[in-house]
Parts: structure tokens; C-alpha cells; sequence
């Protein structure tokens, strides 16, 4: 018992130094801008930047609804495939792995010839539709992520029971979805979407060819040109995202539809 | 020079828009130039990836063919060897400015199809707080004091600029025989690498400034806009060495799909024009109608005082199609094997 | 016309056949039981009935309506499942609400009716618990008022007990007959326990492998089990193997004490083998064997149940176990002492297959 | 046909009904622009139908290039799973207080994203020749880092930064797992004898392998597709695929996009195998599962 | 001095403590079962002697050995849950093997134990199927034989039967009675139903909120409970408020009809309450009252439980259960019957606490 105290606690420390060390000596050395002292210039350089609060703000924005859209796509789905096609996990499971391996500059190559300005679906005809566009590239981005959290949650609960007894109640599909289903796999949905968060704000790929003013493009460019704007950047966007995932879970934590189980 | 038509000028207005990519603004002074041609004629700017390689900017036309959105590139700017590739794959259509004649005929492709934009040497960027004694030559890198210090501005199997690096060192150790460069470049860079001097990292502001890579080869227009970003924090040299001094040139095209023709026309005649063409020099680039404007006196003195010195420019080796292809196939075939081999 | 009518219902599972011909009707307001072994399809016919199955077969009818075009929500079933199966992002009010809310009942009316079921199990200072923070019996009370909230017609329970203590699971039992009684609803039951169908039901359904093997009250169905299957599913029991003695006078010998049954044996002859059936609270012990409806033999073990003592004895090659209600004066028989068993010559039933 | 067949019909079509939305999604933006390289590996840049490109792929240099890429793959993930499962036995079974599992999880959310540039920057200042720890090392301990050998810029340096990200990411999705390890198992192994080792050898580790193999199989996946920050990191001369391929298809001088869609299908066609070698162990290691 | 001894046991979790000053002392080959409700620290105890929690105080001895100092692994003790927790990563054979591997037994004598143990739990023939595949209570005796097999000193089970069916149940802990005194195995049982504590123990301890309420033989915990808490927990029990009429003749009045006790009634006078204890079991049901311990009463309600009617009727206010053997021939008293139940004075026992 003692001993594996002493172990966990090594374990996290020996964590802890490895996540956080690369972080502070990034932060070091952002604070470095002002010759021969630290200060916060590059922060303030950072922050003045009109186009870092437009692009930090567009990418916010397109999250939030990657992960609202991808909760409405994955949820649904993980819960069929459990409640009616069990057989069709591995197909699923499969695909959710596809966007891992093929290169994002691939698929968005193939968005623009499939999807571009003289297709049947021009989502690229206007800014509006390739913000669409945009949004589920990320969705594919994030399904690998998305689908695992969700179906391990949806592994705790009895899914076909808890749909009968709210069918012989009189539920319909949409009821019993948003009801009874989603409030108790939440745990997975806020799991899913904190990486999903971090993979939006990130992505570079995707909003740059598809030409939409994201964070992730804005990243690049200041980090090929500036040198200490990038890890200031860099440690504004870790703190925001990681400031972004706790109020997520405190907002879920107070909402009164998913009480933690002791 | 002469002037653009009203023609041109009204159907451009017609169209509102251009689209560029990869227009890095601290790159030859692209930053001043897009301003001055938004100022000059009120059409739009739109900006596409301004990271982006040349093979992006080719593949982004590729995939845009069918697209008028606003992902679909009106004009490029790309490294030379891809004006006639380009041509080949029908991407680019012809266009000749009024100023067409003054463009140098080496620098150009007959039917317009292309045309050089400017250029620049192959130089060191030194940062002064790490680096006492700046290298003056190829050689001197080489030497012990520069241990873990020496990048290259990026992939030389990808990266046209790391490639012209490899390619000068080797000019230089061949005593300026282009034909032998190539094979030179790698032996020169197996040595460096030998030697511990060579870091594999991408040179570029951020691990100069932290000292990962204190010594980058660069295009000298490139170091001395990052000179004047950084401000003295460190301060920063930029040498043009004393032998192997390789100019690189860059050429303009307009997309063959473009979705706003006319507004790319008007481009060509912005950046051809002596004022487009000043705006580059301000950016540290050599534009290609540079000779014609000095001989005409249109250079403005404090820009030319800014400029390496012209010394170093008369050296300047302009590799022509052929011998960069020649060279290019020997350090992408070998680079690997030289120094990617032994980083595993 | 009954309220419930099963009227040739067949199940199967691909090629696996798991409900036979299954016949039943059910009368307004009566509480039937499907007793019998796992497996044998109880969950099966319940789940036909709620709309969960499609029967292969076969139709159900409610109030004369033909169930078969309608989906689950749309039958107006109330259902508690072995799991209680509450939602756990809910609280008690809002698991019992959600039925009456889903029915577009307005808020003050879905107030006062979960007040109303709440008062009726007992719970009502529960209203704002989580299920996680309840027992399991309290659980499934409230698994129990959110089915019956919206008034269903029918009430289908799937082992609503068995995952309950031994103490709990007698009291919620009487609960939920009292609650039947009271509103009156027809209901389904369905257990492998078999006092509690015993003790709750109006009528029982034993089944067995996709079969009813007897439909019938809990006296009917424990006195006079129509198969052998039945009478030794419900209750203990004794199957003697006895000799006929003497076909003409019901006579038959078990480990060579003859006794004369009051049925026929039927068409047998001396010699032949008869099985024959006794429950072991049958009988009682006697001084000695008076008559001829007596067996003596030896105690092999005895065994203390609490209210009953339980001995086995052995009669030739034959155990008989019979019970006696314990008494504190009573000492119960002692291993190896010699006993006599009386009963009445009807107690011992003849088993026919 | 009869009635009843109508009806079983129409609800297996309402099953696949229920994931249509599923499989046309994946269709519309997973597949269909998939479908783009996959023909695209087939043709010349004059677009005429041949094999050269995927003959191209069995060169020397481009098979070193798969080599090192399944390398760093497997080094990084198993060295992410390795270290993340204990990262997670911490959290969950090591008896620590709840607010450190709770600010693991969520950190866990952002490192696994922690890519590309800043996560290069990052290491190159921490362990690159003038890093914060290779001169702490240096100024405190008179350790010279690499002197021992050590190089940020080669396979281990770069399998230590990809392990920044494949950590966090194993610790997300193994974290499930350990918690629905029963404590009677533990008990009941326990009370016949076994030690805490031998307790984990046979009896937690055989129940937890299909979910530990399950997870590294997304972190050899997570890595084998990782360019950014290999790219930012040691971009002139470590030749995994991810940039092979991006030199093919973006570079200024290379620039053989047909050949860059062969490299991309050989690389769907080893994380095919690689699923399929998992979906076989998993079969091997769930029998005791339904 | 006994094989296994309790003394002076406390556990506190926090500032709760859940088991007081808990003392018992086991012999060899015995079989004990702790009883009580839920909560009362049974499982606690047990996992104290398991060594799975250590004692805030006391000592526990195996065989004169004190056990503090030894690890769960170090205590050769033989443990079955309640939830089975067979490894699922095992077929049932090497789930039996498990402990003998790690006792390092060869191969050969390994496979002979598991097939002897097999053998005697009757799953000879399953060895080689996953827990999975089996039914709960396979699983248990499964269980029960991979304790069994390291031949342990001691064994503990965790309410092993509670998540079984009843049927199974039953015949369950038979088996498990019968293994024991098979091989003379030192036991501790827990669970909360009270038959079971009674059909298989040698000895019951009740417990009550972290104590040992009763120390005894089931036919002493049923017929002497020690509290009110034991002889309403154990058994059911008509708990009866009397009036005394006459404390010196031990005579009192339940609704109004005078009954003589045998006990005296200690310290009362005239017109003070007593509560009383009556077996339901205890009484018969006579044709008319003769003598003075025989109550009359109305019948309210009769309730079939297969081999037992149970009949409750009101005399006066109290509500009296009675139960009578089930017999085909018999017809159980109507509700509105006015009945005569006759039992002997010492039946009713007085509750004092
Ligand atoms: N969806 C299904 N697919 C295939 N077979 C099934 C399915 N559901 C049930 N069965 C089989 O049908 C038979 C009857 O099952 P059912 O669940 O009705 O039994 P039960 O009487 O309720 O048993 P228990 O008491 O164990 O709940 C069993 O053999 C079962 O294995
Ligand atoms: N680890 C623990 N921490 C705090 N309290 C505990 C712990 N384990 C048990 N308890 C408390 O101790 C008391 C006794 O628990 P125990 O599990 O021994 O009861 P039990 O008699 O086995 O009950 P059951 O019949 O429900 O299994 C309970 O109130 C329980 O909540
Ligand atoms: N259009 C300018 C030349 C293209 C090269 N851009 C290089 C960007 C650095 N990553
Ligand atoms: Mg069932
Ligand atoms: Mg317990």
C-alpha cells in the first residue's frame, strides 16, 4: 500500500517535471523580448495584435461548433452501433481511425475538387459554406478522438435498458437521445470535446488551404517570422485551451443533469 | 514607364478582388508592396497561406482549377525552375507587362508565360551575442568556434533556398565551377556535419534568437528583414561571403484558372512597374528591372545605401535552368546520404 | 372479449425456436405470473407484449386492439425492469415525471400525479434524490411509480425483485400486490421465484422451454401441478418411485412398506414402477403407523430452516423429506432415530408422463 | 413475401437508417476526397494510368523513409503507452488526492494536441544544445548533455517529443480502463497468494491488453501521421514519410504530388495492417470476452 | 484455544467507526455465519480476518498465530465473493489453478487438485470455458473451488449467494454445507438472509450497527433471540403489545382476551404493556378456545404461500400472522372467518430491553 503510494507519487512528479519543464522553458524565453530583462512585451505584442484576437476568436467560434456538431454526429452513432449493429464496431471503429493516417493536406485537396465553386455542393462559393467546410474537416479531425471517449462512456451505462424503459414510457428516437442518453455519457462527450478543442485551435492545415482566418495559420505565420512572439503565442494558446477545458467541466459540474457518482 | 490600360484598370475594378499566396509580408518587402498596389488601385487583397512553398502555391492552383471561391490563386510566385514546369502543365497563362521589354531576356519566358520578379544572394545571418567573429567565407564554417551553430533555411530536398545554400558552399569549394557545385555542396556539408558544426534544425528567427541556430544561410534579403525585426535583440550580421556568392531568382506567374484575370494582369503591371519594383528593393530584394532603374537613375540613394554592398553582387553566379536542374538532382538524391543518414 | 389476449404466439431467434403456441388472456385487472426456469422465454412473451419483439407469429391483442402495427411508446405499457433502469441524470420527481411530461401533460397536473405515486410508495421526501443515492428496493419503488404514473394499461414487471435482499424483496412484494390491488391494473409478472408467484398472483403461467406447461391459480398450480416439470419447479418435493403391488386395490410398496392410494393407478400391473409425488409439510410425525397411509424409516439428517425443521428419512432405498414447523419445546428427530410419517392417501399425487 | 418479413425488413433498414448520417459523413469527408489520392497514386502528372509511382515507393531511400517512420512510431508509442499507463495507475489506483487525477485528465485534453512548431520551440529549449536543462545541467552539475551522447535532433530526441503528445493521449484513453478493474480481482488474486507483480502479470495486464493494445495502435497511428513537429524539429534531415510525402506534394524543388499520393496510400496500407495485426491479437487476447 | 479468535475488534473508517469491540472465537471445522442488515460491518470483519483492512484495535488469531503482521497473500485463507470475481481472463480451470500455480505446485499435481475440486463442485466437464460462459451460480461453485483448492486454514464467503436466483440459491448452499463438512474447513459466512444463516450454520453471530447483538446456534438465535433487534431480524415475528392484568399470576389481556404466560413478567403492575413475541408457525388453528392460551380473531387476510398458508387475523388491534401447512384437501380460512388460534404458553415470548 505504502509503496505504491510512493510510486504514484513519482510517477506524477516525474510527469509533472516532463509536461512542465518544456513549458517553462518556453516561457523563459518569451519573456526575453526586452533586451537584458524580462518583461512582458511579447505578450503585450502579442495581444495588441488585432489579427491574434480575430483568429483566436474565429477558432473559439468554429470549436465550439465542431464540438456541438460532433457530439450531435458520434453520439448517436456510438449509441446505434451499440443498441443495433454491435457487429459493425470494427467498420466504425476502422474509419474513426482513417483521419489519423491520411494527411490533412490530402483531404483537403480532395474538399477542394469535390466541393469547390462549380460543384453540385459549393460549399467553397462563399465564406459562410467553407466555414461549413472548415467545421467538418475539424469534425473529421477530432472523430478518432470523439468516437473512443464517447463509446467507452456509453459502455457504462446499460443503453438498451435505459432506451426500453423510456420507450414504454412513450419516448420517441429524439427524446430518448437527448433525455436519457446524452446527459448520462457526458463524462465522454466533455472528454471528447476538450481534445477536440485543443485539435481546432491547433489546426493549421485545413483553415489555410481552405482560406479562413484561423488561430492555427496566424500560429505559423508569426512563428516563421517573429522570434519571441511564437512561445509567448504558444503559451497563451495552452493556458487559454487548458482555461477553456476547466470552465467546460465546471459548467458540467454545476449543471444539475449529470451528477458525478460517488 | 508606361502606364496600365484604363481598359485593364476598369475590368480589374470590375473583378474587386486578387487572391496572392504565399506572400510572406517581411519577405522582399511584400508587406509595402500589396499596400501600395490596395492603395493605388482599391481592390482587394486576399492573402492565401503566405507560408506556403512553391510547391503549394502550384498545387493550390491544381486544386482549385474548378474553383472560383476564394481558395483558387490568381498569381504566383515561385521559385524559376517552376515558371516552365508550370508552363508545361498548362497552370499559368501568358501576359506581357508594358514594361515586358525592359525585363532581362535570361529572366524571362519568350511567349510571357513567366517572368523573373527579383533576387538575392545567398548570405550568412550571424547572431552577434552568440557568434563573436562572424565567418567571412564558406570555409571559415568550418571551423571549431562555429560547433553547433550552422542551419540551413530549411529542407534541401524540398526547400529551393537550403538547396542554393548547399549549392553555393559548393561553388565556392569548387572554385566557382558550376558543374561541379553539387557533388562539392554535399561533401562540404558532410564535413560540417563531420565536424559537429552543422545543426539540422530550420534556421529561421525564433532558434537564432535562442541560439539553436546562430549562423543561418539565407537569401540576404530574407537576414536583413529579420535583422531589422529583431532590432538588436540579439544583434544580428549579415554577411554575403567572399566567394560562392549565388543569386536566386523567382518568377511570376498568372494562374491559367484564375478567377480574377484581370486584377491579376494589373498585378503584374503594379510589380513591374518602377514603383512595385522599389517597393521590392525596399524589401532588401534585387528586382529584375534593377539594372534598368540604376541606369535610368530611379533608385533613390538611401535604398541603395542600405544594400550589401554592390561589390558583392558582382560576383553573383545566376545559374541558368539547366545547371540548376543538373545540381538540384545530385543534392536531393544525395543529401540523405550525407548528412540524413547518420541523424537516426 | 379478456383485456389481454396472447393468441398463438411464436418466437424465434434466427433458426432457434423460443416461444411455442403460447395461449393466454388475461382479464381486466388480474395479476398473472410467468413463473419458470431462466431461459425457458418469460422475458421473451413480456417483451412481445411491450412491443420490444416483434412474436414471428401469432397476436396480441389489448381491449380487443391488435397490437402489432404499434411501436413501443405508442402502447401505453407501464414497465419495470430487473435493473430498475432509472435515469441516472435524473432525479426521483424527474424519473417519474417523464412519462406524464412526454404525454404533454402541463406542469401543476405532472406536480401532483408524481406527488400522488410518490405518496403511494412511500418516498415522497425522496423527490430530489439522485437514483445513485438510493438503495436498491427504494430504487425500483421508484422504477415502479414512474411505470404506473401515466396510467398505463398494462403493467409488465421483469424480475423486479430478484436483485433485492432476501428481507426487502418479501416486503416490496407485498407493496407492489397491495399497489396492484388498489389501482386496479392489469399486470404481468414475471419471477423464477417461486413463493413469490405464489404468494402475489392471481393466476400463474408456468413455462417451460417456450411453453405454458399450466395456467392456473397459485392453489391450483402448487396442488395439482398438471406435469411432472410443474410440480417440481414449484415448491419441494418428494418423487417416490413405488412398486405396484396390486393394480386392482391401488395398492403399490415403497421400499417394501405397501400403502392404498385413493386414485386409479390406471393401466399398470403388479411389479410395474409408478412415480408418485409428496410434499414434504404433507405429513407429520406419528407415534405409530396407524392404517395403511403411514411410512416409517430411518432419519438421515434434519435440518433446522427457522419457522420449519426439515428431516430427510430413509424408507428402504427412498429418501422422503417432510417438514414440521419448529416449535421451542420440540426437539427435532435425531440422526438414526426411526420415525413414522402419516398422511392422508390423497397427499400422494400420481405423476403421469 | 410475407408480412412478418415486411417488418423485419423495415427494421433492418431502420438500423442502418440510424448510422446513415454516420457513413454519409464519413463518405462526403473522409472517403470520397480519400478516393482522390488513392487514383491519384495510380497516375502521372500527365494523368495517364501507371505504376511508376508506387514502383517508386520500393527505392531505397523511400523504404529507409517507411522504416524510420514505423520506427519512431513504435518507439514513440510504445514509450507513450509505457509511460502513460503509469501516469494513469497513478491516478487511479496510486491512492492520490482526486484533484490531481481531475488536472491530469485535463491536461491530458491539451498535451495531446501539443504539436507542430511551439512543441519543437518548446523542446529545443528545454534539451537543444543552449536548452534550459542542457545548461542547468551544465552550470549546476557540470553535466555536459551531449557529451553523453545525447542529441535532441535524432531518433531519441525526437521520440522523446513526440512522447510530449502520445503520453496525454494514452492517459485519456486508458484511464476508462483501469477504472473498471474490479478490486476483487486484485482481492481475490490477493488472498490465493499472489504478490502485487504477480497479481498484475496474470491477472490485470491479460484484462487490460486488448484496451493498452487497442490505444497504442491510435498512438503508433497519432505518430505515424505526425508532421508538424517533426518537420519544425529536425525538418533537413529526418526522413519519415509524413514529410516524404509533403516534399513530394509542397516542396520547391521535389514537387511529385502523384508520388506523394502513393506514399500516403502505402501509409493507409500499413496503418491497415496494423489494425489488422490488431484486431487479431485482440481477437487472440478476448476470447474470455463476449 | 480456539482455531480462529476475534478479540476486542474495532474498525473506524475516519471518525466512523462501523465495528465496536467485536469478540468471537471459532473451532476448528466450524461454520459460522455473521447475519444483519445491511451496513452492520459484516463485510468488514470479514475482510478484517482477510487482512484486507486492518483492525483500529484488537487482535485476530488463526491457530494461536496472531495475524497483524501478515499480508492478505501471506495468510493462507480461502475467500468467495459475493460478485464471483473470477478472473475473466481464465478458463474456469486455471481460475482453480491460480492459487496452487503461485503456491508453485508442479503441473501434475496442479492439474490433479483442479480436477479433485472440479469434481467436487460437479463442473468437471466445464473446465475449459470462460466465466462468461457460465451461468451465476457455475460461477459461485467455480469460485468456491479456486478457494478451496490452496486447501486454505480458513474459509471466508462474502454473501456468496446473494445475486443468485432463489431456486439456485438454495441448492447452492447445500452444496456449499455439504463441501465444508466434507472437508472439515473452518468457515465464516456472511449474509443478510436469515434462512440461509439458519439452514447452514453451526453457530450465527447477528449483528447489529458494528456489534455482535447474539453468539449462538441457530435454534437458539431463533427460539432465545437475545434483543428485539435478533428476534425481529431472524424469522417472522408477531410483535404484540399486551396489557398486564395481573402481574402476579403472569396473566395479561391481548385485545381484550386474557392469556396466562409461564414466564413471569418481572417488574410491571396492573395496566402496564408488554410486548410479546409469537412465531407465526407456532400457534394452530383450533375448533374452539380451551384453556387459556388461545386468542380468537377475524380473519383479514389469507395468503397462499405454496407449502404454507399465511393467515392474518385481528384480535382486537394487533394484527396476529399465523401459518398452517398447505394440504390439497384443506381449505384456508376465509377472510371474515372468526378463528381460534391455539398455541402453548411458552410461545410467547416477552421482549425486555
Ligand atoms: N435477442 C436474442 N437473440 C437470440 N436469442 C435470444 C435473444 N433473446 C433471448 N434469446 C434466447 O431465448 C431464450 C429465452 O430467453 P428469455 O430471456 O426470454 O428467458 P427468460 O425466461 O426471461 O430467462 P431469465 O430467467 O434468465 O431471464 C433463451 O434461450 C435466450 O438465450
Ligand atoms: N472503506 C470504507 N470507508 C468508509 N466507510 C466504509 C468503508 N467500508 C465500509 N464502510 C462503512 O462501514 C459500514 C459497514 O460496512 P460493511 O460493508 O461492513 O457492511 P455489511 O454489513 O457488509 O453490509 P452489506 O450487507 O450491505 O454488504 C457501512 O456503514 C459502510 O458504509
Ligand atoms: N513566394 C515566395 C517564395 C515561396 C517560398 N516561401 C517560403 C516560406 C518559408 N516557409
Ligand atoms: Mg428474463
Ligand atoms: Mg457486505
Amino acid at each position: 500500500m505504502k509503496t505504491q503510494k510512493i510510486g504514484a507519487w513519482i510517477a506524477v512528479l516525474f510527469g509533472a517535471s516532463y509536461f512542465i519543464i518544456p513549458l517553462i522553458a518556453t516561457f523563459e524565453f518569451s519573456l526575453r523580448m526586452r533586451r537584458g530583462e524580462y518583461s512582458f512585451d511579447a505578450y503585450r505584442s502579442v495581444f495588441s495584435d488585432v489579427q491574434f484576437r480575430e483568429s483566436f476568436s474565429y477558432s473559439i467560434v468554429m470549436a465550439i461548433l465542431t464540438i456541438v456538431f460532433g457530439i450531435l454526429l458520434v453520439v448517436p452513432t456510438a449509441y446505434w452501433v451499440r443498441l443495433r449493429l454491435p457487429q459493425m464496431r470494427p467498420f466504425v471503429e476502422f474509419i474513426t481511425l482513417m483521419p489519423l493516417v491520411i494527411p490533412a493536406i490530402v483531404i483537403v485537396f480532395g474538399y477542394l475538387r469535390l466541393y469547390n465553386s462549380s460543384s453540385f455542393i459549393p460549399f467553397t462559393g462563399s465564406a459562410r459554406g467553407t466555414d461549413l467546410l472548415l467545421m467538418f474537416s475539424f469534425m473529421t479531425l477530432s472523430l478518432p478522438y470523439m468516437y473512443r471517449s464517447v463509446d467507452t462512456a456509453m459502455r457504462t451505462i446499460d443503453v438498451a435498458t435505459l432506451t426500453e424503459a423510456a420507450q414504454s414510457l412513450g419516448a420517441s428516437w429524439p427524446t430518448i437521445m437527448f433525455k436519457c442518453i446524452f446527459p448520462n455519457v457526458m463524462s465522454g462527450v466533455l472528454s471528447g470535446a476538450f481534445i477536440t478543442f485543443a485539435i481546432v485551435i491547433g489546426e493549421f492545415t485545413m483553415p489555410s488551404l481552405l482560406n479562413r482566418p484561423a488561430f492555427g495559420p496566424y500560429l505559423q505565420l508569426i512563428g516563421a517570422n517573429r522570434a519571441y512572439e511564437p512561445p509567448a503565442l504558444a503559451i497563451i494558446a495552452f493556458a487559454i485551451t487548458w482555461a477553456s477545458m476547466a470552465l467546460l467541466q465546471l459548467v458540467s459540474r454545476f449543471s444539475k443533469s449529470a451528477p458525478s457518482k460517488p | 514607364a508606361a502606364e496600365p490600360s484604363a481598359e485593364l484598370i476598369a475590368a480589374a475594378k470590375a473583378e474587386g478582388t486578387l487572391t496572392t499566396i504565399a506572400l510572406p509580408h517581411d519577405w522582399c518587402g511584400y508587406g509595402g508592396v500589396i499596400e501600395g498596389f490596395k492603395a493605388k488601385y482599391g481592390l482587394t487583397v486576399n492573402e492565401l497561406n503566405p507560408d506556403a512553398g512553391s510547391g503549394d502555391e502550384i498545387e493550390a492552383i491544381k486544386a482549385n482549377k474548378d474553383n472560383k471561391g476564394d481558395q483558387a490563386p490568381d498569381v504566383i510566385d515561385v521559385g524559376l525552375s517552376f515558371g516552365p514546369s508550370a508552363k508545361a502543365e498548362k497552370l499559368i497563362q501568358p501576359y506581357k507587362v508594358e514594361t515586358w521589354d525592359t525585363i532581362p531576356d535570361t529572366a524571362k519566358d519568350a511567349e510571357g508565360y513567366w517572368y523573373g520578379d527579383y533576387y538575392g544572394v545567398m548570405s550568412f545571418e550571424v547572431n552577434k551575442d552568440i557568434v563573436k567573429e562572424s565567418p567571412k567565407d564558406w570555409a571559415d564554417l568550418l571551423k571549431p568556434e562555429y560547433a553547433n551553430m550552422v542551419a540551413l533555411a530549411g529542407d534541401p530536398r524540398t526547400a529551393n533556398q537550403a538547396i542554393s545554400g548547399v549549392f553555393a558552399a559548393g561553388l565556392s569549394a569548387a572554385g566557382g565551377d558550376v558543374a561541379k557545385a553539387g557533388e562539392a555542396g554535399l561533401t562540404f556539408f558532410k564535413e560540417l556535419n563531420a565536424k559537429g558544426n552543422f545543426v539540422p534544425v530550420i534556421g529561421k528567427s525564433a532558434p537564432l534568437a535562442q541560439g539553436t541556430t546562430p549562423i543561418i544561410l539565407r537569401w540576404d534579403y530574407n537576414a536583413l528583414a529579420d535583422r531589422d525585426t529583431l532590432a538588436g535583440n540579439p544583434p544580428v550580421d549579415v554577411v554575403v561571403p567572399a566567394s560562392g556568392v549565388v543569386a536566386g531568382v523567382y518568377v511570376q506567374a498568372i494562374s491559367a484558372y484564375a478567377p480574377h484575370p484581370n486584377a491579376a494582369k494589373l498585378w503584374m503591371e503594379y510589380l513591374y512597374s518602377d514603383e512595385g519594383q522599389l517597393g521590392w528593393l525596399k524589401g532588401y530584394c534585387h528586382p529584375i528591372r534593377f539594372n534598368d532603374l540604376a541606369k535610368n537613375g530611379k533608385i533613390p540613394q538611401d535604398l541603395l545605401d542600405k544594400l550589401p554592398p554592390a561589390a558583392s553582387y558582382e560576383k553573383a553566379v545566376f545559374p541558368t535552368l539547366e545547371e540548376q536542374e543538373a545540381y538540384k538532382e545530385v543534392i536531393t538524391k544525395g543529401w540523405d546520404t550525407v548528412v540524413g543518414a547518420n541523424v537516426q | 372479449m379478456s383485456f389481454l389476449e396472447l393468441a398463438g404466439i411464436q418466437k424465434s431467434f434466427g433458426p432457434v425456436q423460443v416461444v411455442h403456441d403460447f395461449d393466454m388472456t388475461i382479464e381486466k385487472g388480474e395479476f398473472v405470473s410467468f413463473l419458470g426456469p431462466s431461459g425457458c422465454g418469460k422475458t421473451t412473451v413480456l417483451r412481445m407484449i411491450a412491443g420490444f419483439e416483434t412474436p414471428s407469429g401469432g397476436t396480441i391483442k389489448i381491449n380487443g386492439k391488435n397490437q402489432e402495427s404499434l411501436k413501443p411508446n405508442q402502447r401505453n405499457i407501464g414497465m419495470v425492469f430487473q435493473a430498475y433502469a432509472l435515469f441516472p441524470n435524473m432525479t426521483v420527481h424527474d424519473n417519474v415525471a417523464f412519462g406524464l411530461k412526454i404525454a404533454g401533460m402541463n406542469k401543476a397536473a405532472v406536480d401532483a400525479r408524481v406527488k400522488e405515486m410518490l405518496g403511494l410508495i412511500h418516498l415522497g421526501h425522496l423527490a430530489d434524490r439522485f437514483p445513485y443515492q438510493m438503495s436498491g428496493g427504494q430504487q425500483q419503488r421508484v422504477a415502479l411509480a414512474r411505470a404506473l404514473a401515466p396510467k398505463p394499461q398494462v403493467l409488465l414487471l421483469d424480475e423486479p425483485l430478484s436483485a433485492l435482499d432476501a428481507k426487502i424483496r418479501v416486503s416490496l412484494r407485498e407493496e407492489i400486490r397491495m399497489i396492484q390491488q388498489q389501482l386496479g391494473i392489469t399486470t404481468v409478472f414475471v419471477t423464477h421465484d417461486q413463493e413469490e408467484a405464489l404468494s402475489i398472483s392471481d393466476r400463474i403461467v408456468v413455462m417451460n422451454s417456450g411453453r405454458a406447461d399450466q395456467i392456473g391459480t397459485p392453489f391450483d398450480i402448487y396442488n395439482k401441478p398438471a406435469t411432472r416439470f410443474v410440480a417440481s419447479f414449484v415448491g419441494t418435493l418428494n418423487l417416490i418411485e413405488a412398486t405396484v403391488v396390486d393394480p386392482a386395490s391401488n395398492r403399490i410398496s415403497i421400499g417394501d412398506q405397501a400403502i392404498t392410494l385413493r386414485e386409479p393407478l390406471g393401466p399398470v400391473k403388479a411389479g410395474d414402477t409408478v412415480s408418485l409425488a409428496l410434499r414434504p409439510e404433507a405429513g407429520s410425525i406419528a407415534e405409530s403407523a396407524k392404517g395403511d397411509t403411514a411410512l416409517t424409516g430411518q432419519v438421515v439428517s434434519s435440518n433446522f430452516l427457522g419457522s420449519v425443521i426439515r428431516t430427510r428419512m430413509k424408507v428402504g432405498d427412498p429418501v422422503i423429506s417432510f417438514d414440521m414447523f419448529n416449535a421451542p419445546g420440540l426437539s427435532p428427530p435425531a440422526v438414526g432415530d426411526v420415525v413414522t410419517l402419516r398422511f392422508t392417501a390423497s397427499d400422494l399425487l400420481i405423476i403421469r408422463e | 413475401m410475407s408480412a412478418k418479413q415486411a417488418i423485419d425488413l423495415k427494421k433492418t433498414a431502420i438500423d442502418w437508417l440510424g448510422i446513415l448520417p454516420f457513413l454519409l459523413f464519413a463518405v462526403m469527408f473522409l472517403i470520397a476526397p480519400t478516393l482522390y489520392l488513392v487514383t491519384g497514386a495510380f497516375l502521372n502528372p500527365a494523368g495517364e494510368f501507371t505504376f511508376d509511382n508506387i514502383s517508386g515507393l520500393f527505392t531505397d531511400k523511400i523504404l529507409a523513409s517507411y522504416w524510420i517512420s514505423i520506427r519512431v512510431s513504435l518507439a514513440s508509442s510504445l514509450g507513450g503507452a509505457f509511460i502513460g499507463f503509469f501516469l494513469a495507475w497513478a491516478v487511479v489506483l496510486g491512492g492520490l488526492p482526486s484533484w490531481i487525477r481531475s488536472s491530469l485528465l485535463t491536461f491530458s485534453g491539451v498535451a495531446s494536441n501539443f504539436a507542430g512548431v511551439p512543441l519543437a520551440f518548446a523542446f529545443l529549449a528545454t534539451l537543444g544544445r543552449t536548452g534550459l536543462v542542457t545548461l542547468l545541467l551544465r552550470d549546476w552539475f557540470g553535466i555536459n548533455l551531449y557529451a553523453t551522447g545525447f542529441n535532441l535532433l535524432s531518433f531519441i530526441g525526437l521520440t522523446i517529443t513526440y512522447m510530449y503528445f502520445q503520453i496525454p493521449l494514452m492517459v485519456l484513453i486508458i484511464t476508462p480502463a483501469l477504472d473498471g478493474l474490479k478490486k476483487e480481482w486484485r482481492e481475490a488474486a490477493e488472498i490465493l497468494g499472489a504478490t502485487n507483480t504477480q497479481y498484475w502479470l496474470k491477472v490485470a495486464l491479460p484484462i487490460l491488453f486488448p484496451s493498452i493494445l487497442g490505444t497504442t495502435l491510435l498512438l503508433f497511428a497519432n505518430s505515424f501521421g505526425a508532421i508538424a513537429t517533426a518537420y519544425s524539429l529536425t525538418g533537413s534531415t529526418f526522413n519519415i514519410v509524413p514529410i516524404q510525402l509533403y516534399a513530394q506534394i509542397r516542396g520547391d524543388v521535389l514537387h511529385n504530388p502523384n508520388l506523394g499520393y502513393a506514399l500516403a496510400l502505402g501509409m493507409i496500407v500499413i496503418t491497415g495492417i496494423s489494425n489488422l495485426i490488431y484486431i487479431w491479437l485482440r481477437m487472440r487476447a478476448e476470447r474470455w470476452q463476449k
